[in-house]
């Protein structure tokens, strides 16, 4: 049985499998002959459920695709206009994914035959320093996915804060406030209309007064208008002087 | 393997010497080469007049009965200023406050804490000093505590346009939740695991592919 | 510290690549030594040209926007022996989605899985785990799917300058035959594990596999 299952596995998926058979029974890849590939592509994975295997969702998809195929073009053509044949041809797609897959599987080994660090370059190991003295460059780049896995670690602790917070209008509200606080970062205001100008949906417009009232009720923006009718303005209700030193004692972290 | 001559040797042994974690003694550069000793001996003295020839920036130290390539001791300065240009690395602790904020903003130290269930003064500090985070003001409630979010410096370094390109939690655990399947795209050895796919996993991966089998992607 | 003339900033130069514990910008190396770029990167040179005419047992390779000393790639085997283990062997459902995900990036995990016609969600969380993969935001488009794109550890495994030094991706216009793929590049290092066949019970993937089972990969 485990040779089998080897077997399957070598086939990355129903593509690599076609091109296989295409390759192997010499076929013009621009005329596959649907009934013949079809006939051996289902040998294969009647083989295979005959061995018990189970078999991946995509080559039962597949098995359906090259079916649907067969069976439009037994269908006879409604009209007889010859321009874009090509397009007509229900093989089409499926010719333009088996080329680009194709593509991508031969590049894919061109790229691991690159000498590989670690596997056929070595790098020195430097040392570690032995002065660790603070750091007054950059950040070491992290990818959004330390910080989701971050999250993800710090919420397993405390499941329960998740169950109200999971709701649908709560998150787009927060989403919202979210987009609103970038959109002031760094400017003095931000004209109230701008908020609503890229043909925002109707639900989309309430979210967005929804997220201003929100913002309004924390103090963290104030409306001002100078004018009666005239444009409101929204302002950041506590503006950092971004060259001023910030005070990070210990009212400023939110204990007086 | 073929056997090696002594010139073949020279940048081998060098190899050997430079790719080390530490001093390497002449006896396992003999073994992993399958030579004698005493081949390797010769090779570490013609590495050492070739250095004396052109000054490398490093040199060949004996050093605990094996040997091992330093930098030259007067360019100390030069590489102790690099030291100094080191990017700073996450801690833990700072990933998870930054992780808190960036995701619960606009939130509160105490809120931080509850969800991380440690103090956190001292991080969130580091995180305003660092300007990741800000004071977005106070939170109108008793108390007043401040309330916190995330700067324009967070999103340049994680490289997003604003907030709303942050991934969702629940689409990142769609991704990494199918721990069955986990290890079927990697493999230590080489050998391909078999193909074994439940039946669950066969609808949703049928459905999956159903889905997007219609869209066709962009020309990159 | 005494100015520097371009002949002193060679070796200096060398001792920085050797130094640093990764690839090393020639920026990075200018403000250190308080010298201009350009001065590294005629030092750099100089290096390069001193390496080709008397070969060590390194080489300079420019990896992803900086520089780094490599053991030469022919001597893998023997620094093999002494214990520096290949630290992971990528799969074929690895290679093929960080390939795709590298030239077509930035890309959605729904692209990715019409591209190779399979579920890719395993092969990308590992891709991820391994930061060879990275998430870039979310693209603009009903269901904001996250999007994806290849790392800086991606061009340091393989020795890339940058995303532009990728190999050129071939367009087919027809079917290559088994035989010229084998050629391209899947050689004993890249090949599977020798595969049990039936011949009998499943004739089809046989030659495929096969062809495969020749050489066995070595033991670290």
């Amino acid at each position: 049985m485990d040779s089998y299952s080897i077997q399957l596995e070598n086939f990355e998926g129903p593509l690599d499998l076609l091109l296989h058979l295409i390759k192997k029974n010499e076929m013009d890849i621009y005329d596959i002959p649907m009934a013949a590939i079809t006939e051996q592509y289902l040998a294969i994975l009647d083989t295979m459920k005959t061995l018990n295997l189970d078999l991946a969702g995509e080559f039962l998809l597949m098995a359906a695709t090259l079916l649907h195929i067969k069976s439009k073009q037994l269908l006879p053509k409604i009209v007889e206009e010859d321009l874009e044949e090509e397009e007509d041809d229900p093989r089409a797609e499926l010719v333009r994914r088996l080329l680009e897959y194709q593509k991508y599987k031969e590049v894919s080994l061109t790229l691991d035959h690159k000498p590989q660090l670690g596997r056929d370059v070595f790098a020195r190991v430097a040392p570690q320093p032995e002065v660790l003295e603070e750091a007054e460059a950059g950040f070491v780049a992290v990818g959004l996915f330390d910080l989701l896995e971050a999250l993800r670690e710090v919420l397993k602790e405390n499941p329960e804060q998740l169950v109200h917070e999971v709701n649908m209008e709560q998150l787009s509200v927060t989403d919202r406030i979210n987009a609103i606080l970038s959109a002031l970062q760094g400017k003095e205001s931000v004209a109230f209309v701008d908020l609503f100008s890229d043909g925002l949906k109707r639900n989309e417009v309430i979210v967005t007064f929804l997220a201003l009232l929100e913002l309004v009720k924390l103090h963290l923006v104030r409306f001002m208008q100078n004018v009666h009718h005239g444009t409101i303005w929204l302002f950041p209700a506590v503006v950092i002087d971004e060259n001023e030193e910030l005070d990070v004692g210990d009212d400023a972290l939110g204990y007086s | 393997m073929m056997p090696l001559d002594t010139l073949d040797l020279i940048p081998l042994v060098e190899a050997l010497i430079f790719a080390a974690d530490g001093p390497i003694k002449a006896e396992r550069m003999a073994e992993a080469l399958d030579t004698e000793q005493t081949e390797i001996l010769a090779a570490i003295e013609a590495l050492e007049v070739d250095y004396a020839e052109r000054p490398r920036g490093f040199f060949l130290q004996e050093v605990s009965g094996g040997y091992q390539l330093r930098t030259r001791p007067e360019y100390a300065d030069f590489l102790r200023k690099l030291g100094h240009n080191r990017p700073f690395k996450f801690s833990r602790p700072a990933l998870e406050t930054l992780a808190i904020i960036a995701y619960r903003q606009p939130v509160t130290r105490s809120e931080v804490e509850y969800l991380r269930g440690v103090d956190s003064g001292s991080v969130l500090k580091t995180l305003l000093e660092k300007r990741l985070v800000r004071i977005l003001g106070k939170k109108d409630i008793p108390g007043k505590p401040m309330i916190y979010g995330t700067t324009r410096e967070f999103l340049e370094l994680f490289g997003l346009a604003d907030l709303t390109a942050l991934p969702t939690l629940r689409e990142f655990s769609e991704l990494v939740s199918d721990e069955e399947n986990e290890r079927q795209g990697w493999d230590d050895e080489g050998a391909s695991l078999p193909l074994l796919i439940d039946e669950d996993a066969v609808e949703e991966g049928s459905a999956l592919s159903l889905e997007t089998s219609g869209e066709q992607p962009e020309e990159a």
